[in-house]
């Protein structure tokens, strides 16, 4: 077990490795470099561009970049973001909080709304209402994030004025338990426009599961043993959450691509922000250091699902 | 849907309350500025955008400041700022300033002659990256006489050597002296900066918020708001949207659409004003792939007058912003100093580039219409600003009005960096340039100037270059006659215009949406934050959470 | 060990599957206007839904209709090579993972890995920042290459599997060939999963096309694709409603529709 | 409870299912007294199962009890009880034994977990519970019930798991039992323990026994009465099927049968302990098997039983020349299929070789693997399943012809069609496709794919377990030809001791 854990973090650092190198390579190779601030603003002269390339080593090969970059990482060092005038590390521990908060809470909505749903309407799949459910849920992963996004803003928030637009806390507003409540105010939209689609995913993935269950001997043991229909239920949920838990492992990937348009869209101060930005901005450091963090977060949630999938399935002895 | 005009509704808005006390009462509440883009980099060396200017002039105070009636030329126009005085040497080609004895830092140490030494000194560094340093070729440097007193010396006598000088910010040396070379934008400085402005900087969230608070003990009086905030939101209409839900207190430029939804919200007061930006479409004189020939085509100034004639910009204008924008009349705006309204533009005409295209030899027809000279359509690329949603919608506009007279336009939309890269590079038949203007003409230099000379041609992406608007432009510079200067200048606007250097689109006239417990001075249009000092709150109207008086110093 | 009999996908989703391509083939001599006609720009933008024009216009006085009919080859043309391109490399990714075996194996997984954990869209966005927008072959093969991990994943899983069964294992023993064996009994095996994940990948294209006109990543213009129709609302959906609505119910309802599909492949396999 | 009562009374039980217009079970009548046992046998698919649940309650989704159906357990009358009544009743008062026992335990839970729910649900301490547990689960003959309590169903052999899910239905003592098919995954010693284990649940504590069973040897031992159930009817006398002529009732149908007699075990383990060499292997054998170990990493469904030891193989040698007959005999979960995968590379090994005519087989892989296969071929236990079941008869025989490069196109095909008669297969059907044909046929078809090739070695696994005996009688017939004709090498595992005595001169006891 443990050789298999360490063994799984080896594979996630190699993981982070070529994503990190791949996007550090690709960055550098687009067009554009990080001191073109402004579309028409004055521009600098080509020697104020070199200097200040050669300032940060940018007029380097990409490989000696790289050994350079991976030197810094390697003594703790992430660089200087240009679009934000800060270390990058300040800047990831400035937003990445409130990613963190951001999907945490979308994960937790999603498969605390799309578990038990899914569970419910598997067990009950004769149900119209659990058709009717199944149908909505499609409907919720046909329709473009943004949309539910926009949606969101536009209706809730700007036509009946029960959220608030933007953002993740009021400007000036209250602090302690206010600040508090002011937070969960402004993250019930984002949080519910991001976990919706991924909550259809669960309830659907839930269904068929605990559908294919419903029937299966072992759930028939239960009952022959003097279990009632709760028991049965739960015996089949336990061995049903397979599926939406191998799901929960690549959803954290998804998720990332995820908040770059529901951030964007609800002026959310998280990472998804920082990388898109980064990106355009042709912030090096700042989109290696981003993405470095994303991937960690990405395999260790990985990882926290397989370990979980091991326990609902220990069939699966070998953490794959 | 018919649609009333704009503008007339925008005329039926009650007038704005004169009121151009420039101070305040202390305590005019809070001022929430809502913007898309971050203002960084804020410091008046580096600052780039229109939010960062905003930023920077409200933390640091110039020597001189033009004054309303924006005249960059001499020295009538200006207003004493750090500088309480200034007097010129005998041959105009030095000023001496003399501070102001109760400008302070605020850290509280005075502000001295050494400080606008060292302004210079960073704008002047390469590694720094000033966009600054390319406007202020004339000045030769700058000498500390006494704490008091510093002489900037020019190279050449102009019109506008006031001007160059009221671009070089004091930057405390106390903080700055011993930073290395290009070290300004990693300092502690530029994450706390210590300004001589009626705001210091509060608090600040990259890409997400900004907050300033007013000098109490400022020289020039306690600014009005207490506090001037920027929440910055990266889809704009989520920005527009905070200030119809009265998250925020300002958008500064409406597009049209929202001009009309605004109506819907009874608290929100339009400002409209005038503009200092343009749009053109300018044409690549040099070949794509290689800036040291010739282009193929645009080169012949027949083929540019051609496709100016085949584009109406009126109707298109109309489309983009009902009546929220003149059409362009050449390379400036309305409201500056020098524009000249006479000027006829090169006609909309439906015939005369068919002819024009047809003796060229672009007879033959695609199947779609496309014309054809040796079996090959006639097909320009024209870069986008995929950013800039108006210039995109315009690219759709001109490349149907195009494909009407038989061009084929290929419409390149690229993020910002990429644009800029292509742009210049030379990579572009014709690029959807924009130009925020200035009171001066150094934007006209280094736009459409052929780069024989230091700071000129900057900016010049589609490489035009013509000796005579060089020479017209230079001889009003160096004249010491505002007007001889200004008609120099208008000289030079009618060859540029007649040389079709570009398709002048159009100049936006912006519309701002302002809280209404917001009395206003008069909207200076250039700099509208200018003014930010002595806005204060109606007592009529009711006041919102945030206007109460902050606790912490 | 006996299959169950195939389920046929039943006559209605096909009748709609074929419309759907019949319109599609057939969108451009249906369109009432040229779909890249600006109309009239000053007076006939914004138009609602009217007997001239069905589903109104849009900003630049363009017909709805016709962007809509000419769009669907564009989104659904994307989707389907885009799908294509995904199931191509996953396919061979797949198994040529579960057929290498060790450390090829696991690097080619690793590399499945790095790839699922890159935000796609930070991808997508690296590389049309990169070169302006795409054409629209280019696209669908970046939306393929950045898109086929997940039926690498299956496919390996599947493979696996696969290659445990007595008749892989039959196949093995009886010396067959890799190349026979992946052609004469992996891919038979593996189709009902291939299909599956086919059409998955197809229904995910579809809305993402329209997402990334949003970001202005998606199909180029002054091409229509009912991902671009949407995105031209410019986030005013409540007053530009028409250009927002029926673009958004064909997305759903091909996606509903490949759904279907897909569910009545999954359930006439399933063991 | 009444003594004069009998346990369970079944009146005019009938079940119906949807779509399905007959009666799955028609009017099925019977009485069972305490401590008494009735054996119910019948041919599969005539709703014995079905009859199991039914008197549970727990009829699969869409099937119906017909008008008219009465079910009495003592005086409680159980086609009254809603769901808490059965809640009640079930695991406590009728237990059930299922028959897939894989299937049957959940997967996720320990075994411990598993039965201790049964004394939750039913009022014992957790204490009491692990007791019984522990109790019951060395009556099921576990040595070391606490290692066996701790493991997950997978990690069970399938004789382990049909043990536990007994042990789980007696832990409350229950007044009726009803085992569908309890002993079909064990071997003879196993089998005859479970069945002590049930008589004496029956002389302790009154059980009455409903046994349900194909194997009718089982039930005449084992059962008060026997009867039958066909087309989803009870035959009103127990019948007696008809044992095929020439197999003694002893050696049942089953294979398992045969060995049930500990005799015939012993003397075939007593016949030859293998040595390191042969004596009749004196030239260079074709097969050397050198101490082997094969385990396997991960406990998988199909894992033996591994009680006490992680490799399945353990130090096994062993040679076999030209043209022999091998016989390898062994308990189920012995490592007998095993041994035929590693031979083969199916499996990797562990420890030790295996040399085949001078080639160290781990040693080669790729192409020379491939090359060196169409000499040793191999006919899986489920010979049906290994076959490719969309291809034709002759398509799937042919295949090994083109793959060696024997023959192409057409002559391939013609070259199968002469395999199969070789092997008995009817001309007719050598297009037909594999799915289509009947479990002997496919025998064939596999027998006929592997002899393709040409091989000098061939291991049949099982060759005869999943046929009837005149089948049966065919393959032998079949391979001992083969052996005769073709002079070639036969590893022939099998249950079935009369396979072995006829074939094998020399076996190997696993």
């Amino acid at each position: 077990m443990r050789r298999a854990l360490l063994a799984r973090l080896g594979h996630g650092a190699i993981v982070i490795a070529l994503v990190v190198s791949a996007c550090f390579t690709l960055i550098r190779l687009a067009p554009g470099d990080p001191f073109f601030r402004d579309l028409d603003a004055a521009r600098l002269t080509t020697a104020q561009r070199e200097a200040q390339r050669a300032a940060f080593g940018y007029d380097r090969p990409i490989p000696e970049q790289f050994v350079r970059y991976v030197g810094q990482v390697a003594s703790g060092e992430l660089g200087w973001s240009h679009s934000r005038s800060q270390p990058v590390a300040d800047a990831l521990a400035a937003t990445l909080p409130a990613t963190l908060l951001l999907i945490t809470v979308a994960t937790l909505l999603a498969f605390g709304i799309g578990v038990p749903l899914g569970a419910w309407m598997g067990w009950h799949a004769e149900h119209p209402l659990a058709r009717a459910v199944d149908r909505v849920a499609v409907i919720v992963l046909a329709v473009p994030d943004y949309l539910l996004a926009l949606l969101a803003v536009m209706g809730p928030a700007l036509a009946w004025g029960l959220f608030p637009i933007g953002g993740m806390r009021t400007e000036f507003g209250p602090r302690g338990l206010g600040g508090l409540l002011d937070v969960v105010h402004h993250l019930a939209l984002p949080a519910l426009a991001l976990a919706l689609p991924v909550a259809a995913t669960a309830a659907r993935l839930q269904c068929a599961a605990m559908r294919a269950t419903r029937d299966h001997a072992f759930v028939r043991t239960a009952r022959a043993k003097g279990g009632d229909d709760r028991l049965a239920r739960r015996h089949a949920l336990r061995a049903a959450l397979v599926p939406v838990l191998s799901f929960a492992g690549v959803h954290l990937a998804v998720a990332v691509s995820g908040v770059v348009v529901i951030e964007r869209i609800f002026a959310w101060p998280g990472m998804g922000r920082l990388l898109f930005e980064g990106v355009l901005a042709r912030d090096y450091p700042l989109v290696a250091g981003g993405v470095l963090v994303a991937s960690i977060g990405t395999v260790l949630g990985t990882l926290l699902a397989d370990l979980a999938l091991r326990w609902a399935d220990p069939r699966q002895q070998a953490l794959r | 849907m018919t649609r009333r005009s704009l503008r007339a509704l925008l005329l039926a808005l009650p007038l704005l309350t004169a009121c151009d006390r420039l101070r305040g009462p202390a305590g005019a509440g809070t001022v929430i500025v809502s913007t898309a883009a971050d203002p960084d980099p804020f410091l008046p060396p580096t600052r780039t955008s229109v939010t960062g200017r905003m930023v920077s002039e409200l933390l640091f105070d110039p020597l001189v400041e033009i004054g309303a009636d924006l005249n960059p030329f001499g020295e009538a126009g200006f207003v004493p700022r750090l500088a309480a005085s200034w007097r010129w040497s005998p041959d105009s080609l030095a000023v001496t300033f003399t501070l102001d004895p109760k400008a302070r830092w605020h850290d509280g140490t005075s502000v001295t002659a050494r400080d606008v030494v060292t302004g210079l000194a960073l704008i002047r560094d390469p590694a720094n990256g000033s966009p600054v340093a390319g406007e202020v070729v004339d000045i030769d440097s700058i000498v500390a006489v006494d704490a008091r007193t510093a002489r900037v010396h020019f190279h050449e006598r102009s019109a506008e050597q006031l001007y160059s000088a009221s671009l070089v910010y004091p930057m405390p040396s106390h903080l700055l002296d011993s930073l290395p070379a290009g070290g300004l934008a990693t300092s502690a400085f530029a994450q706390r900066p210590v300004g001589s402005g009626p705001y210091r900087l509060v608090e600040r969230e990259p890409k997400v918020r900004l907050v300033l608070g007013a000098v109490e003990d400022h020289y020039r009086g306690r600014p009005g708001p207490d506090r001037i905030a920027l929440t910055i939101s990266p889809d704009p209409a989520t920005g527009i949207a905070k200030v119809w839900a009265e998250e925020a207190d300002v958008w500064e430029l409406l597009p049209p659409p929202d001009v009309t939804a605004a109506t819907a919200y009874p608290q929100v007061r339009l400002v409209p004003y005038n503009g200092w930006d343009y749009t053109f479409v300018a044409f690549n004189f040099r070949a794509p792939n290689d800036t040291a020939a010739a282009h193929p085509l645009l080169a012949d100034p027949a083929v540019r007058v051609a496709l100016t004639q085949a584009l109406d910009r009126t109707g298109l204008i109309r489309a983009l912003f009902d009546s929220l924008a003149h059409p362009l009349l050449g390379p400036f705006v309305r409201a500056q100093f020098t524009a000249d309204t006479t000027i006829a533009p090169i006609p909309f005409d439906t015939l005369a580039p068919a002819r024009t295209l047809d003796s060229l030899g672009w007879t033959g027809r695609t199947r779609d219409g496309i014309r054809l000279r040796d079996g090959r359509p006639l097909r320009l690329r024209a870069l986008v600003p995929a950013p800039s949603a108006n210039r995109v919608r315009a690219a759709v506009l001109v490349q149907e009005q195009w494909r009407r007279a038989g061009v084929d336009l290929v419409i390149d939309k690229r993020e910002a960096q990429a644009f800029g890269a292509a742009r210049d590079g030379g990579d572009f038949d014709v690029v959807f340039g924009g130009w925020g203007t200035t009171p001066s003409v150094r934007g006209l230099r280094s736009t459409w100037g052929s780069g024989a000379r230091a700071g000129w041609g900057r900016q010049n992406s589609g490489r035009y270059a013509s000796a005579i608007f060089d020479s017209l432009v230079a001889d009003g510079l160096a004249s010491a006659d505002p007007v001889v200067t200004r008609d120099r200048i208008r000289a030079a606007y009618r060859v540029i215009v007649a040389d079709a250097a570009a398709v002048w689109l159009y100049e936006p006239m912006p519309v701002a949406a302002v809280h209404r417990r917001f009395l206003l001075p008069t909207w200076r249009p250039e700099a509208w934050w200018r003014t930010l000092p002595s806005w204060r709150l109606d007592p009529e109207a009711p006041a919102l959470a945030r206007d109460a008086r902050p606790t912490a110093p | 060990m006996t299959r169950p009999q195939r389920h046929r996908v039943d006559a209605t989703t096909l009748l709609t599957v074929g419309g759907i391509v019949a319109l599609t083939l057939a969108g451009p001599a249906l369109a009432p206007y040229a779909p890249t006609e600006a109309l009239d720009p000053q007076r006939l933008a914004w138009q609602p839904p009217s007997a001239q024009f069905l589903l109104g216009t849009d900003g630049f006085s363009r017909d709805v209709l016709s962007r809509f009919l000419v769009g669907a080859r564009h989104t659904l043309g994307v989707a389907l090579l885009a799908a294509g391109v995904a199931l191509v490399l996953g396919t061979a990714v797949g198994l040529g993972a579960a057929l290498a075996g060790r450390w090829r194996e696991s690097f080619l997984m690793r590399c499945t890995d790095a790839l699922l954990a890159m935000p796609r869209l930070l991808v997508l966005l690296l590389v049309v920042t990169g070169t302006g927008a795409l054409r629209l072959d280019a696209l669908a093969l970046v939306l393929g290459a950045t898109g086929w991990m997940t039926t690498a994943r299956l496919v390996r899983q599947e493979t696996r599997r696969l290659l445990a069964t007595d008749a892989l294992r039959g196949a093995i023993v009886l010396g067959v060939p890799p190349a026979r064996l992946v052609t004469h009994h992996l891919l038979p095996a593996l189709a009902p999963t291939l299909a599956v994940a086919a059409t998955g990948a197809f229904a995910s294209a579809v809305p993402l096309e329209s997402g990334l006109s949003y970001l202005g990543l998606g199909v180029p213009t002054p091409l229509p694709s009912w991902g671009n129709i949407i995105a031209e609302a410019e986030g005013d959906l409540l007053r530009r409603w028409w250009v927002v609505v029926f673009p958004t119910a064909a997305i759903v309802g091909t996606v509903l529709l490949a759904n279907r599909v897909a569910e009545r492949l999954t359930h006439g396999d399933a063991p | 409870m009444s003594a004069t009562l009998p346990a369970l009374r079944v009146h005019g039980l009938g079940v119906t299912f949807a779509g399905a217009g007959r009666l799955v079970l028609d009017a099925i009548e019977f009485s069972l007294g305490r401590g008494e046992a009735l054996g119910v046998c019948g041919p599969s698919g005539a709703g014995k199962t079905t009859l199991a649940l039914a008197l549970l309650g727990l009829l699969p989704r869409g099937a119906r009890y017909a008008q008219g159906t009465e079910r009495h357990l003592g005086a409680l009358r159980l086609d009254d009880l809603d769901d808490r009544g059965w809640s009640a009743v079930r695991g406590r008062r009728i237990a059930m034994v299922f028959q897939e026992p894989l299937l049957a335990l959940h997967p996720a839970l320990r075994v411990r977990r598993q039965i201790v729910e049964v004394g939750r649900l039913h009022g014992l301490t957790d204490q009491e519970s692990t007791r019984r547990l522990h109790e019951g689960l060395e009556t099921m003959g576990f040595a070391t019930p606490d290692r066996i309590a701790d493991r997950f169903p997978h990690q069970l052999s399938g004789g382990q798991r049909q043990r536990v899910l007994l042990a789980m239905a007696m832990l409350m003592r229950p007044e009726v039992l009803i085992a569908d098919e309890p002993t079909t995954a064990l071997d003879p010693e196993r089998r005859d323990a479970v069945g002590d284990a049930l008589a004496n649940l029956r002389r302790d504590h009154g059980t009455a026994l409903l046994l349900i069973s194909h194997d009718i040897a089982l039930l005449r031992a084992r059962c008060d009465a026997v009867v039958s159930l066909r087309d989803g009817r009870l035959a009103d006398a127990p019948v007696v099927d008809a044992p095929v002529a020439g197999v003694s009732t002893r050696a049942a149908p089953t294979t398992y049968d045969a060995g049930a007699d500990p005799m015939t075990h012993d003397a075939l383990t007593a016949s030859t302990r293998p040595t390191s060499a042969s004596p009749n292997a004196a030239a260079a054998p074709l097969l050397r098997v050198e101490h082997l170990h094969v385990g396997y990493h991960t406990p998988s469904v199909g894992a033996e039983d591994a009680d006490g030891a992680d490799d399945v193989l353990r130090d096994l040698s062993f040679t076999l020349a030209r043209g022999e007959v091998l016989g390898v005999v062994g308990p189920s979960g012995a490592g007998k299929t095993t041994l035929a995968q590693a031979i083969l590379r199916l499996l990797p090994t562990r420890r030790g070789r295996v040399v085949f005519d001078g080639t160290d087989l781990a040693a080669i892989d790729g192409e020379p693997l491939r090359r060196l296969r169409r000499r040793l071929q191999h006919v899986a236990q489920d010979a049906g399943a290994s076959l490719p079941a969309h291809q034709s008869a002759s398509a799937a025989v042919a295949e090994g012809l083109e793959v060696h490069g024997i023959a192409r196109g057409a002559a391939a095909r013609t070259q199968a069609a002469a395999l199969l008669a070789e092997v008995g297969f009817p001309a007719t059907l050598v297009d037909a496709r594999i799915d289509t044909l009947s479990t002997g046929e496919r025998q064939r078809v596999a027998i006929a794919r592997a002899l393709g090739p040409g091989p000098d070695l061939l291991i049949c696994d099982e060759p005869t377990a999943s046929l009837d005996p005149e089948r049966r009688e065919q393959v032998l017939a079949l391979l001992e030809r083969l052996r005769d004709t073709r002079g070639l090498a036969l590893l022939l595992i099998s249950h079935d001791p009369a396979a072995i005595a006829r074939l094998a001169p020399r076996v190997l006891p696993l």
